[in-house]
């Protein structure tokens, strides 16, 4: 196997509980109004949020989400309501 | 080892297992009969003998009248016991498989079942199934004197018909009337499907969005000529198809000619189910889905614009 | 009214990784299998609707039974029985079939019998028509609703062609499908309350077992050989445009010979 | 463990190191322990670079490091300054490393923790995964306890042991929002190699193990760096980037396909090869040492370990489990004391910083104090190490004419693209760590 990979691709080596509600809601009130910078695209590792083309939502894929709390702290404007997933769920880590 | 006793409640999944029966017989120098059972038993003795069995020993006994793992267990025991038969094959159906450990506890025997492949290997059936959820596949031998082996539907091809006599046996048993009753069946939602039996399969996932959206795949399935298969959420979350389209770790384990997989990304829960397909081919909108390195052939697209056209392309074709 | 549920410890099959064919078990965390669970929370429904009855726990397994049978006593279990000795290691179904049935009838009386229909590793649905039979109980399996009033039992079971109603008397052994129900989780509190649950280790002395009828010795089975099937797809992904890629796909489908019949 | 459900003395939020060294040591003292651990087995949810100092913990622990699932003890050090087109790595190898005991182990949290933790039941506390405590319960204005799926357990005491994001210290009102200055997110792939290869490729015997830290091009000036450790079967590479100045990058860019490239660094691609990436990881860490750090202590709660702020990148040493271990341990002696006391108030849990203040712990946080503003000059990441390189080429590089004498090439170097009022500056700043 390639060493080189996507971080797609990365996110499918780990083992992830699923829950089937998202463990971050956004306040897309907030991120309309006084974020321009839309941080969150850039500083995931995950690579989870994207801009919803049709209307303009932020969208995170929490689903693959490694827990890392990046978002939550680069957020200035406290558009993320962000916890941890609940117990049990979640990304599991092996070697860590 | 003086027999192979087969038995399924299902005559064709028992001439599967004649036919490989009449093989494995052959290597290790023994006979193959099959067990009829219960109402109607033994209408279909000549289809049997055409098969290879050399006898069957059919059963009439009321308490044979429904199936009742109970009762059905106690007549085959009683009957490998009287002809000393070793091996048992049984199709591993729903009712087989809970057939197969309760007549191999009678036989202290030891039983596989889901069995994906028997061979003769130094005069021993060496009998493989998946285990760990379908990661792996083990290859066991069964060290008792008597074995069970209950083996997945289409896991070994029908035989051709020969024109053979055998020798029809009744026989008498000794049965308690079983302590469970059927007091109804209720039909399942959606017409019979056979997904084991399909020779092309379109299987969803996913990628769907709305039940609404099933059309487009329904008319993909209806220019190949082929059956609709599905990923447990979609049947069992979600509902929009029955349970029997399952395919993968707890529904069906299917061998196509060809599978398209639309919108799933292959886990090994479906992907154990897609195993058998000669030609496997995946439409998935995430080139690193897991299930293109599971397919012969692959598109990476959004499955709302690739199944459209590949049915219009179809049907120019 | 007693119910004996049986559960069995397995990997976690999301946390097994495959190298060179073979499966790495080593540090996945073991659980309960769901069907078991749901074995488990269906007697934990009936109990909560007959009063006065009692729900056990029997589990066979290693040492880390100990920590996970706290799940199964939180989830409502009122006491555990734990079959653990280094005899029972390698069991399989026949083995783990006869020390449940011992362990059972050592219990004393019993009503109902609850098992998965399979464990979630291997699935073969062995253990519970064995020990039905070992016990001489009525087996029905594959339910996927359970009623019981009095002494009757009534269960829908989940065939391949259709739901099958079955009546029968307890005593009985059931094998529980996944969709029954939705196990509940064991909250924090639950679990430190199970803390006080009563929890019995029997060896197989203690069931009158010897060492050749459980375990690696006792066991009918002998494994050649467990890996990850190997599996060659050509893994040709088609590129251009939709006009393409469709043309492609069917050349290349039509080659193999599996369009067009 | 105690029969009462309704009330523990300690429950300890989060089983990581700091979590479970308050739980070993209070356990062990005989009080009524519990911790509790959102992940599925403790250790799954836990995380880092790669290597601890054992020296600092090493008597704290007289049982535990025979045993402890640790990787390779380090006896290379390399410390790599990137440019653009080259590389120049210094290393130390050191016999004195290579002396038992060992100063320093690469390690794996998700083995680790889950052995420690076993132990730490051992001792009799009560450990229990899969549970997420949601909140805390408050009486009379201090912290009693915790809410974890509605249901509320209480206890005398509350350790937040729940990490660098410590919503446990959010909620009890002991810190501030979190500012992206003062913190780095730090990203990690663990690949496997088979042992030998590892041991051949890095020049290592046997279980002896190999730190690299790297700063210069791979984080394209912005604060950060990355690390490479050896352990026994695989090698876990990261990359490490300041939040403030991702945030401030113009333009803004992701975050993630820097790890690639640097992977994709002929330096680093040679060290992969034949490797299998198997696991990828990510974390926040703290970058803003002792003003990163909040309130310590409340009524009813203590704070330890990373939920503490306390981890330190000294730039050539990265610090955390050291002072995670040695915090839960001063920890236990408070709430012990307290307990003596029959006393949980804010003045008497006060006797924890003090604890930290006298070991150290504090003392590190203190002396390092400056770190962060040396960190957040851009030129460490890239002036410097382009510097650095071009000279080592210039001095190593043989032309087809007459080769210039050593000291001008120094000394040109040196005139052309370090003499200014702001390196001087630099200079200054450097002597203060």
């Amino acid at each position: 196997m390639a060493i080189a990979m996507n971080v797609e691709s990365k996110l499918g080596l780990d083992a992830f509980k699923l829950d089937e509600e998202s463990h971050i809601h956004i306040k897309q009130g907030i991120c309309k109004r006084d974020c321009k910078e839309k941080y969150c695209l850039f500083v995931c590792p995950a690579h989870l949020y994207s801009v919803n083309k049709e209307s303009g939502d932020i969208c995170v894929e929490f689903e693959g989400c490694l827990e890392c709390g990046t978002c939550r702290i680069a957020c200035r404007y406290g558009a993320l309501e962000w916890e941890y997933p609940r117990g049990g769920f979640g990304v599991q880590f092996r070697f860590g | 080892m003086a027999e192979i006793l087969v038995f399924s409640e299902k005559d064709d999944l028992a001439f599967e297992l004649v036919s490989k029966g009449r093989e494995l017989g052959a290597a290790l120098n023994v006979g193959v009969a099959a067990a009829l059972l219960g109402e109607g038993a033994g209408a279909r003795s000549d289809e049997y003998f055409a098969y290879g069995a050399d006898r069957v020993y059919v059963a009439h006994h009321p308490a044979l009248a429904h199936f009742h793992a109970e009762a059905f267990a106690e007549a085959l025991y009683q009957i490998a016991q009287k002809n000393d038969a070793q091996v048992l094959l049984l199709a591993s159906t729903k009712r087989g498989k809970e057939l197969s450990p309760r007549v191999a506890q009678k036989l202290g025997a030891g039983c596989v079942t889901d069995a994906t492949a028997v061979e003769v290997q130094d005069g021993n059936l060496l009998v493989s199934r998946y285990a760990l959820g379908g990661n792996t596949v083990a290859s066991e031998f069964i060290k008792t004197p008597h074995k069970v082996i209950a083996v997945m539907p289409k896991t070994f091809e029908l035989g051709a018909k020969e024109a053979r006599q055998g020798e029809v046996v009744t026989v008498d048993l000794d049965l308690k009337e079983p302590r469970t009753r059927i007091v109804e069946r209720r039909e399942k939602a959606g017409e019979a499907v056979n997904l084991e039996e399909a020779e092309v399969l379109v299987c969803i996932g996913r990628g769907l969005e709305k039940k609404q959206d099933l059309g487009i795949i329904e008319e993909l399935a209806r220019a190949l000529g082929a059956e609709i298969g599905c990923t447990k959420t979609l049947c069992s979350d979600y509902q929009w198809l029955s349970e029997d389209r399952l395919v993968g770790l707890s529904g069906k384990k299917t061998s196509p000619g060809l599978v398209i997989s639309v919108g799933i990304s292959g886990q090994i829960q479906y992907t154990v189910g897609i195993r058998g397909a000669r030609i496997a081919v995946a439409i998935n909108k995430d080139g690193q889905a897991p299930i293109f390195a599971l397919s012969d052939y692959g598109i990476v697209g959004d499955l709302y614009q690739v199944v459209p056209k590949l049915v219009e392309a179809l049907r120019a074709a | 009214m007693n119910i004996v549920v049986c559960l069995k410890q397995i990997p976690d099959l999301q946390q097994i990784r495959i190298k060179d064919r073979r499966p790495l078990l080593e540090g996945a965390p073991l659980i309960f299998g769901d069907m078991d669970k749901s074995a488990l929370e269906e007697a934990v429904r009936i109990k909560e609707k007959a009063k006065g009855t009692k729900v056990t726990a029997l589990a066979m397994g290693g040492a880390k039974l100990k920590d996970g049978i706290k799940e199964a006593l939180a989830i409502g279990a009122d006491e555990a029985v734990l079959l653990m000795d280094p005899p029972f290691a390698g069991s399989d179904t026949m083995g783990t079939a006869r020390a449940l049935a011992k362990a059972i009838e050592k219990l004393g009386e019993h009503d109902l019998i609850l098992c998965g229909e399979g464990s979630t590793d291997n699935y073969s649905g062995q253990v519970g028509p064995r020990l039905a039979e070992l016990l001489d109980l009525p087996q029905i399996t594959y339910v996927r609703e359970l009623e019981i009033e009095g002494n009757k039992l009534k269960a829908v079971r989940n065939m391949e062609e259709s739901f099958e109603v079955v009546e029968t008397e307890l005593p009985a052994l059931v094998t529980v499908a996944d969709e029954i129900n939705q196990p509940r989780l064991a909250s924090l509190r639950d679990i430190l309350k199970a803390a006080r649950k009563p929890v019995q280790e029997w060896t197989a002395a203690d069931l009158g077992l010897s060492e050749d009828e459980v375990g690696a010795k006792g066991s009918a089975i002998e494994t050649v050989s467990n890996l990850a099937p190997e599996q060659e797809r050509k893994q040709v992904v088609f590129k251009g445009d939709l006009d393409e890629v469709t043309e492609n796909l069917i050349n290349a489908l039509t080659k193999e010979g599996v369009l067009g019949r | 463990m105690g029969d009462c459900t309704d009330k523990m003395d300690v429950i300890v939020v989060g089983a990581g190191l700091a979590g479970l060294s308050t739980a070993y040591f209070l356990a062990d003292a005989g009080l009524d322990v519990l911790v509790v651990e959102r992940g599925d087995f403790p250790g799954s949810k836990n995380v880092t670079g790669g290597r601890i100092y054992l020296n600092p913990v090493r008597d704290l622990f007289p049982d535990l490091w025979e045993q402890a699932p640790l990787e390779r003890h380090v006896t290379r050090e390399r410390l790599t300054m990137m440019a653009r087109e080259s590389a120049t790595t210094v290393e130390l190898q050191s016999e004195r490393f290579n002396r038992q005991p060992y100063h320093s182990y690469t390690i794996l949290r998700a083995k680790f923790d889950r052995w420690f933790a076993d132990r730490v039941a051992e001792k009799g506390a009560f450990l229990i995964p899969k549970n997420k405590v949601d909140d805390l319960v408050f009486e009379g204005g201090r912290v009693a306890g915790i809410v974890a799926d509605g249901d509320e357990i209480h206890a005398d005491v509350v350790v937040a042991a729940d990490g660098i994001l410590s919503l446990m210290a959010e909620k009890a009102g002991l810190r501030e929002k979190q500012q992206p200055r003062h913190f780095a997110v730090s990203m990690k792939e663990v690949i496997e190699l088979p042992r030998q290869t590892i041991e051949d490729r890095f020049n290592l015997e046997g279980d002896q193990g190999l730190a690299q830290l790297f700063f210069g091009e791979l984080t394209q000036g912005m604060m950060g760096g990355g690390f490479l450790y050896t352990n026994l079967e695989s090698i876990s590479l990261g990359l490490v980037v300041g939040v403030e100045s991702l945030m401030e990058r113009d333009p803004l860019q992701e975050v993630h396909p820097l790890m690639e490239a640097f992977k994709e660094r002929p330096e680093i691609r040679v060290l992969l090869e034949g490797g299998e990436v198997v696991e990828y990881s990510a974390h926040v860490i703290t970058e803003g040492g002792i003003h990163a750090m909040p309130k310590l202590f409340s009524d009813g709660m203590l704070v330890v370990g990373d939920a503490a702020g306390l981890g330190l990148n000294m730039l050539m040493t990265i610090r955390g489990m050291e002072y995670a271990l040695a915090s839960g341990a001063m920890a236990a002696q408070a709430i012990q004391r307290a307990k003596e006391k029959g006393d949980f108030s804010a003045s008497t849990l006060a006797y924890y910083e003090e604890l930290l203040k006298d070991s150290f712990v504090l003392k590190d946080m203190h002396t390092f104090r400056h770190a962060l503003n040396i960190l957040e000059n851009p030129r460490l990441f890239n002036l410097y190490p382009q510097v650095v390189c071009d000279l080592f080429e210039k001095l190593m590089w043989i032309d087809s004419g007459p080769k210039e004498g050593l000291f001008s090439i120094v000394f040109g170097e040196v005139r052309s693209k370090l003499l200014s009022f702001s390196v001087l500056r630099d200079v200054l700043s450097f002597c203060k760590m």
